[in-house]
């Protein structure tokens, strides 16, 4: 059997560890555009602020391809997929064959079309080799300030990662408050002016027309027509899925590659997970687009399981994150902004810790929550979400600070811990 | 008493042997005698004395009373008793001769006796019965007088010395027994008193002993309660009550009685079949006192055989040996062949395992 | 594999077990220096209210999500213990695990730079400090269906 | 060679008789028509030989040490107590307690032997006590038993006799106890584990009853065929647990 | 208040170098002695509240704690003892009657202590119980005079019998007095062990009655959840007459202890008081305890042995041999030191005698009049340890009941305030967050380890003597002897001074 996944990351890395479950003789080939080691996306911002070293990038030991007996194209770059000879063709010129195929090519940064954002010095920031070219930069040119497009997880990870390296950020948001995808407008204000005590500045609702500048951007001009002078811009207004692969053959598409619950295309063999693809988002309760590390990983590992003759589902995929900006922790999930009938929200007072909660109910079920400062014990709404486990009894508790499974009765307890 | 009577308990170790002709033919104390002597080493010289079965068949429906007196007075006070509640056909010296090695003895007087009929209905006892408690009533209220012997065909001859010698002073080649029993003592208390000689007897019963029972305290108090008097402090008295209240009283089998005295141990009783399991079980229920505890082994004389047993852990010897008319029982088989340089068959019974020798045609009364 | 098991009809609450895990996983492993020189945040957590209390830690599950969430390969379950381990070096402190972790027994550490605090069932020792130490039995390490 | 008829002789003078004889450096004497003396070849440490026709008393080669001494006959109670060295070879059975605490040497019985044979026998340093046994014994067989090799081999039992009694091993801390053939769970102590036989164990059982077999004109092979079992201690600290401190 | 007495008994003493903040104590203290100050930034103590019960002092993991008595003294008094005076100042206070838990704890005469036991030396041997047999084995119940067998050789069956594998119960406690976790504590132990658990006038819960054929359930005055499943339940009945701490009067459990689990037991309202009459309102006479007894007999079928236990009062020995000829076939003594959930502390000190001399007079009469072969012979009141069973059993006894040992293996600290409710160990207490500390399970294992242990000792003490089966024993005076005792005391225990 052989095996072929497109893409080095989560879903690429759990699609192998999948396939070992089951398949321990199978021919596995890993064909990335990129020529890392597998490593860890989340952790560019990390590397820019050098908090972790390039060993540390590595998302799974140095022998780890080794170990499970994969080959790989690293540096390579599939141009063309032949559904129907299950052929690859690569841009070394190689052929390869495949039974299986995963497409895991994770997402391209959306850049609005702005006048001079071509320019040398604007980025975006999803690889490693953005964040080295932006160290790079910083390291040798003389960076004095940045301005950021887009106040969301990406951006904002890149200005604290900036700001430790002693550069003045700027970050230009068209939305009324940052991280609108995660937070409501209670928490956004919190974590933005924890930014701003760390000197990061914002500008919202508003946007870039235009980066001004020769070879390189040296200002960019906002549509509220203010003026901001940059050294280096870096573009986070979005990741749409890669299915620039796949658009050519009949594979199904939507906003991304269109799965069921086994992660296979309409094409049989061929199978999609992580960014790339389209499966069923559990708290909308429809397909989506779930763009985020662990759902990638989850969603790769049951492919490759199915991919080596298992009958794994996953329907458990839902958005959270967990992300923290100069040591102010934060963990959301799910509907955060409830539109329309059927809600319930309950939100806690802000305190002065910054401690904030807020939890969205449907039907007596949790569809999504923020935990703001003190997130220790999140995950046990996680939890609730995916067992879709009615809380209509203990609502009242939801948001105390000792929220955790005493609230239920002793039975439930027993079982949601096993015990 | 010569000696005096024991006002705590006595302790002793011994030596014990005893022939049997199951036949039922008489032969003379001699054999007995070399047998008990070649054990001369467990003894002290402070106790021998023989017990002898089938001696006086002209008299053998008569109860003989063998008595020990420390002086004439005892003697008077005693005879007086025994004129008052019994017939007595004979009274008369018991024949002795000296011996350099024994001094000081008592005197030594039996009585060939039936009890009287008037007292016996005015009481409403059983002959048997009547008997016990005289002897019981003498041994605790007469001072200086002790009860030696009290069933029929039989006697016991004992005294302090060593048992060889013991035989001698009574002239024990003159008797002839179809049972003789024998006893070498070494009593940790001295001087030896002649009465704590044993054998130890209650009517036909007689009990040679080697050992000690820690039990002792607990027998005693449970024999009271069935109206017995134990005034000897020894055990040996005990053990004798013992038997006679299972076997005389309760009419145990011989069998059962064993299960009382060395009763089987509980893990032993566990693995009994259901039935045998439910009597062992009811046994060590209803006489829990008659365990006799500590090291043990006894010959239990009377008039249709023995029954000899080591207590259940077998912390004292014994050994039996057999020919064609006879079976033997000793400390030591060394003793045994003394006087049967080859017998038939030779062995050890386990602890608690009970030998029992019966004349020919008396085995079904015991069963 | 043998787990830590709560029976909270026996807990006292009395947070024994926390004492004890601290004083385990602590370099002196004195009770009395564990607590006043060293910081260490206990890997059990003990819920407790009124009269009811039980101890929580790791539950090393077989499918375990904080594996899967974890951006870093800092916690990866071994596959022959089945114990879920825990890498410090290579945790940068993201915190996905909390958010992954349904029975929220993992917790940052306080006082560690970036780092979590998760049960690590004592594995040099026989038994979880935390069990051997329990007054009263309410936390028993065994193996179940 | 000398010749002692101990017919009617004291013990003390028949031992006393034959330390004489052994001082004056005789090498083997018959006993005949001994019959209950006790202690004869008692603290004896020369390399000498007795043989003793009849029944000889207890404690008979106590406190030995060297000694060979044959019974053509049964032996009684306390035989070999606390021997150090030397050879006891008993053609009939023997009474209780038979090598009590016994350290060294070897002792072997045709016949039977009584209670708490080997009670306490021990091994030290080189030393490694024996005791094989032809037919039964009674209970506490091996008592306390802290080391040396018990072989026991059941052979011409009466009927209905077990080969052992109960007991067994009770408190064994140390050695090795050989029986030719089963033993119930109820029998043995608690100290006391029950296993076959390896091939070690063979080689050693065999080693050991090549003599005894010759000695007695037994069949080895005939011996050998049979089921044997093993019994050791579980541990040489039975009692470990059993104080509060 | 200002009158009334406040000085705290206990002083806590806290070794700050020690103390970790740990809040152990604190979380420990049903109390609520202990507490975190946030201000001053440690662990504080209200001395006033504590009653030395240990708990804190048992938990707290660093040992910084240390309780002790409060060294304020009064004016040197013989007479006038400080204890003597705070009770004045107590009932000054409240006009009412001096309350205790727990025995007797005053300085009288222990005659356990001074008797000695006997050894073997040579003539007979010790018997070494590791490895030799040693039988504890007891049976309890009427026995007859001799074994019978029918016509047809048959074995009569004997009259019901307790097994008991060591002579050791566990005394009567209710559930009630104490929690349903110590409750199954002994009763699993009970079980496991092959004893007997006494259920005390609580009633059998349901959870305990798989317990049944290791269960005593008793009858009292009060007669709570007596009802025929229960009589049928249980191995024997108890008729409950008299109690050591307490002879004379009656029991009283609050109503805050009887809460759902307890009523439904009792079979009485949730909260009422439970209320025992200081007599059975059936027996106001010797003939009217036999009508019970024949009563409970006909209830149970003649299937179980009934015990009759009563306190050592003066003239025991009389009402023992009238117990006995009523056709009682166990009969319970429980002296005058015996412990209690509560009671008036002047009954409990001044009333009845004690239990060695109760023992050896009623085991005196029953012998005389031969009727002690037949019954068995059941003492209690403050057995604690091997040796006092050893030398009850010597003296007559055919086995005893424990019942404050088995609570202080339980965790008891004899602080003596059963009847507040607030036991921290969760044993004589109904409130929940108290009875689970008790964990039933690890209850039991120390209740047997305790009586592990101290069979142990008993055969070590019986094999000394050179005796392998407690049977032996029992009345086995020989083997005990009197060390500071009058001529009138040995004779009235039956033994001989030491050195006699």
């Amino acid at each position: 059997m052989d095996y072929v996944i497109i893409g080095n990351s989560a879903a690429g890395i759990g699609a192998i560890e999948g396939i070992r479950k089951v398949d321990q003789e199978g021919k596995i080939t890993v064909i990335s555009d990129e020529e890392y080691h597998t490593y860890s996306r989340p952790l560019i911002s990390y590397y820019l602020a050098e908090q972790v070293s390039a060993e540390q990038m590595k998302y799974r030991g140095a022998d780890f391809y080794q170990e499970y007996g994969v080959e790989t194209r690293l540096g390579d770059r599939v141009v063309k997929v032949d559904q129907d000879d299950k052929l690859l063709a690569l841009e070394s010129g190689e052929e390869i064959n495949f039974n299986k195929l995963l497409v895991a090519t994770g997402g391209t940064p959306f850049i609005p079309p702005i006048t001079g954002a071509n320019k040398d010095n604007i980025y975006t920031f999803i690889k490693l080799d953005d964040s080295k070219a932006i160290a790079q930069e910083v390291e040798e040119g003389d960076i004095k300030e940045v301005v950021i497009l887009g106040a969301g997880l990406i951006g904002l990870k890149a200005a604290e990662a900036l700001v430790k390296l002693g550069v003045k950020v700027t970050v230009v948001e068209l939305a009324d408050r940052v991280l609108s995808a995660i937070l409501d407008q209670d928490a956004a204000e919190i974590v933005q002016q924890n930014l701003e005590a760390k000197g990061i500045e914002f500008v919202l609702e508003d946007t870039i027309e235009e980066f001004s500048g020769t070879d390189r951007a040296t200002a960019v001009k906002l549509k509220s027509g203010q003026q901001l002078k940059t050294d280096l811009a870096i573009i986070a207004v979005g990741v749409r899925p890669n299915t620039e692969l796949v658009q050519d053959t009949e594979v199904e598409l939507n906003r991304g590659v269109i799965v069921d619950d086994q992660l296979e295309t309409n094409i049989s063999g061929i199978y999609a997970a992580g960014d790339v693809s389209e499966g069923y988002d559990l708290v909308r309760g429809s397909a989506a687009v779930i763009p985020i590390w662990p759902n990638a990983y989850r969603q790769g590992l049951v492919a490759g399981q199915n991919m080596a003759g298992a009958s794994e589902s996953y329907n458990e995929g839902f958005v959270r994150n967990s992300i923290g900006f100069f040591g102010l922790p934060m963990i959301t999930a799910g509907i955060i902004n409830p539109e329309g009938d059927g809600y319930e929200v309950l939100s806690s007072k802000l305190l002065e810790n910054n401690s904030y909660r807020k939890v969205v109910l449907q039907e007596g079920k949790i569809v999504g929550f923020i935990y703001l400062t003190d997130i220790d014990r999140a995950g046990i709404l996680t939890g609730l979400i995916k067992e879709e486990q009615d809380v209509s009894q203990i609502k009242e508790e939801l948001l105390a600070d000792d929220f955790g499974y005493l609230s239920f009765s002793e039975e439930e307890r027993r079982k949601l811990l096993w015990l | 008493m010569k000696g005096s009577r024991a006002e705590e308990k006595i302790m002793s170790g011994c030596a014990i042997s005893g022939i049997l002709n199951r036949k039922g033919n008489r032969f003379s104390g001699e054999e007995i005698i070399d047998s008990i002597a070649l054990m001369h080493e467990r003894s002290n010289g402070l106790g021998g004395g023989f017990a002898a079965y089938g001696i006086y068949p002209e008299f053998k429906e008569q109860y003989a009373i063998h008595m020990f007196y420390d002086d004439l007075d005892a003697k008077e006070e005693v005879e007086y008793f025994l004129n008052r509640h019994f017939n007595i056909a004979v009274a008369e010296k018991i024949p002795t001769r000296e011996v350099d090695k024994i001094s000081n003895p008592p005197i030594i007087w039996r009585y060939f006796a039936m009890p009287n009929e008037q007292k016996l209905s005015e009481f409403g006892l059983a002959d048997d019965e009547y008997v016990a408690q005289s002897v019981m009533n003498i041994n605790a209220n007469y001072r200086g007088a002790f009860v030696v012997s009290s069933g029929k065909n039989m006697g016991v001859f004992k005294g302090v010395g060593y048992p060889e010698d013991i035989g001698d002073f009574y002239k024990l080649e003159e008797y002839e027994a179809y049972l003789w029993t024998a006893h070498g003592r070494f009593p940790t208390n001295t001087p030896g008193w002649w009465g704590g000689a044993h054998p130890f007897t209650l009517l036909d019963w007689s009990i040679v002993h080697n050992g000690e029972i820690s039990s002792y305290g607990a027998n005693k108090r449970y024999l009271e309660m069935f109206g017995y008097k134990c005034t000897m402090q020894t055990d040996t008295e005990a053990i004798t009550y013992l038997f006679d209240l299972m076997l005389r009283k309760h009419k145990l089998s011989l069998e059962s009685a064993v299960k009382a005295v060395a009763a089987p141990l509980w893990s032993e009783i566990e693995r009994m079949e259901p039935k045998e399991k439910k009597i062992a079980t009811a046994i060590r229920t209803i006489y829990g006192n008659a365990l006799l505890n500590g090291p043990f082994s006894i010959i239990l004389g009377h008039k249709d055989g023995f029954l000899a047993l080591n207590d259940r852990i077998k912390l004292r010897p014994l050994v039996v040996a057999e020919d064609e008319e006879r079976t033997y029982v000793a400390s030591e088989e060394s003793a045994i062949r003394e006087i049967c340089s080859e017998p038939e068959k030779v062995w050890t019974p386990r602890g608690g395992e009970p030998v029992i020798g019966l004349l020919e045609g008396r085995e079904e009364v015991w069963a | 594999m043998k787990r830590v098991y709560a029976r909270e009809e026996y807990c006292l609450g009395c947070k024994l077990c926390e004492v004890y895990c601290v004083t385990s996983h602590s370099k002196s492993k004195d009770i009395v220096k564990a607590h006043k020189l060293e910081e260490i945040t206990p890997r059990i957590i003990i819920e407790s209210k009124d009269n009811i209390s039980f101890a929580l830690q790791c539950r090393h599950c077989e499918a375990a999500d904080c594996t899967k969430a974890c951006i870093t390969g800092a916690i990866q379950k071994d596959e022959e213990t089945g114990i879920v381990n825990y890498d410090a070096v290579r945790c940068v402190g993201c915190w996905t695990c909390i958010m992954a972790c349904s029975y929220g027994v993992i917790r940052r550490d306080e006082y560690g730079d970036k780092v979590i605090s998760k049960c690590d069932l004592c594995i040099t020792e026989e038994e979880p400090a935390c069990v051997t130490n329990c007054p009263n039995s309410a936390l028993e390490f065994e193996e179940r269906e | 060679m000398a010749v002692i008829d101990a017919q009617g002789v004291y013990y003390r003078e028949l031992n006393q008789e034959i330390k004489g004889l052994l001082a004056k450096g005789e090498k083997e004497i018959i006993l005949n028509n001994v019959n209950g003396q006790r202690y004869i070849g008692d603290g004896l440490t020369e390399q000498a030989k007795l043989i003793i026709d009849g029944t000889p008393g207890n404690d008979l080669a106590a406190f030995g040490n060297g000694a060979e001494i044959v019974i053509n006959g049964n032996g009684q109670d306390g035989i070999a107590n606390t021997m150090n060295g030397g050879q006891i070879i008993i053609h009939g059975s023997v009474g209780d307690t038979l090598g009590y605490s016994m350290r060294g040497g070897e002792i072997y019985v045709k016949g039977d032997v009584g209670y708490r044979v080997g009670i306490h026998m021990k091994g030290y340093q080189d030393q490694q006590p024996l005791i094989i046994i032809g037919g039964g014994a009674g209970d506490f067989f091996g008592e306390y038993m802290a080391g040396g090799r018990m072989i026991l081999l059941g052979l011409n039992r009466a009927e209905g006799q077990d080969i052992v009694g109960n007991y067994v091993g009770a408190g064994m801390h140390g050695g090795v106890i050989y029986i030719r053939g089963q033993v119930e769970d109820y029998q043995i102590g608690q100290e006391v584990k029950i296993s076959g036989l390896d091939e070690d164990d063979r080689k050693e059982l065999i080693g050991y009853l090549q003599d005894y077999c010759q000695e007695f004109d037994y069949d080895l092979e005939e011996v050998l065929d049979a089921e044997f079992c093993k019994l050791e201690p579980r541990s040489a600290r039975p009692y470990g647990n059993l104080y509060a401190y | 208040m200002g009158l009334d007495y406040n000085i705290p008994e206990f002083i806590i003493e806290r070794d700050q170098d020690r103390c970790i903040d740990c809040q152990v104590c604190q979380h420990q203290c049903a109390n609520q002695v202990h507490a975190y100050d946030q201000d001053l930034e440690k662990m504080v103590a209200q001395d006033i509240d504590c009653v030395n019960c240990h708990r804190c002092v048992t938990l707290c993991p660093t040992n910084a704690l240390i309780i002790r008595e409060n060294p304020s003294e009064y004016k040197k008094n013989k007479n006038w003892t400080g204890n003597m005076i705070e009770n004045i100042q107590k009932q000054a206070a409240t006009g009412g009657i001096l309350l205790t838990g727990m025995g007797n704890p005053t300085a009288k005469k222990i005659y356990w202590d001074h008797i000695l036991l006997n050894a073997s030396q040579v003539t007979n041997p010790s018997i070494d119980p590791l490895r030799e047999p040693m039988e504890l084995k007891t049976f309890l119940g009427r026995k007859p005079d001799q074994i019978e067998f029918d016509d047809n050789g048959e074995l009569k069956d004997l009259p019901p019998q307790l097994e008991l594998d060591i002579p050791i119960m566990f005394g009567a406690m209710s559930f009630g007095s104490i929690s349903i976790n110590a409750c199954k504590s002994l009763a699993k132990a009970a079980s496991d062990l092959g004893l007997m658990y006494n259920t005390g006038e609580g009633g059998l819960h349901q959870d305990l009655y798989q317990y049944g054929q290791r269960t005593i359930v008793q009858v009292a005055s009060g007669r709570f959840g007596v009802h025929n499943e229960y009589l049928n339940a249980g191995a024997a009945v108890e008729i409950k007459v008299g109690q050591g701490a307490k002879p004379g009067i009656g029991g009283h459990l609050p109503g805050e202890k009887v809460g759902a689990e307890v009523s439904k037991t009792r079979m009485i309202p949730k909260g009422s008081d439970a209320l025992s009459p200081a007599p059975h309102h059936d027996i106001y006479s010797i003939e009217d305890l036999r009508q019970l007894i024949y009563a409970l007999k006909e209830a149970t079928d003649y299937k179980k042995p009934v015990s009759v236990k009563i306190a050592a009062v003066h003239n025991v020995a009389a009402i023992a041999s009238g117990i006995a000829s009523a056709g009682a076939d166990i009969i319970a003594i429980d002296g005058y030191r015996g412990g209690t959930g509560a009671a008036p502390t002047m009954i409990r000190d001044n009333v009845g005698i004690p239990v060695e001399l109760a023992l050896a007079a009623v085991d005196d009469r029953l012998r005389q009049e031969g009727l002690r072969k037949n019954v068995s012979l059941v003492v209690s009141g403050s057995i604690r340890n091997s040796a006092d069973i050893v030398k009850a059993v010597a003296l007559g006894a055919d086995a005893v009941y424990i019942a404050s040992a088995a609570l202080i293996s339980l965790g008891c600290h004899m602080c003596q305030k059963c009847y507040t409710g607030k036991c921290n160990w969760g044993i004589a207490t109904q409130r929940p967050e108290l009875v689970k500390r008790l964990n039933p399970e690890v209850g039991a294992q120390r209740v047997k380890n305790l009586i592990t242990g101290w069979s142990h000792e008993i055969k070590e003490i019986l094999g000394g003597m050179g005796i392998n089966a407690l049977e032996s024993l029992r009345g086995n005076r020989l083997m005990l002897r009197g060390i500071d005792l009058t001529e009138k005391e040995l004779e009235i225990l039956g033994i001989k001074h030491a050195g006699k």
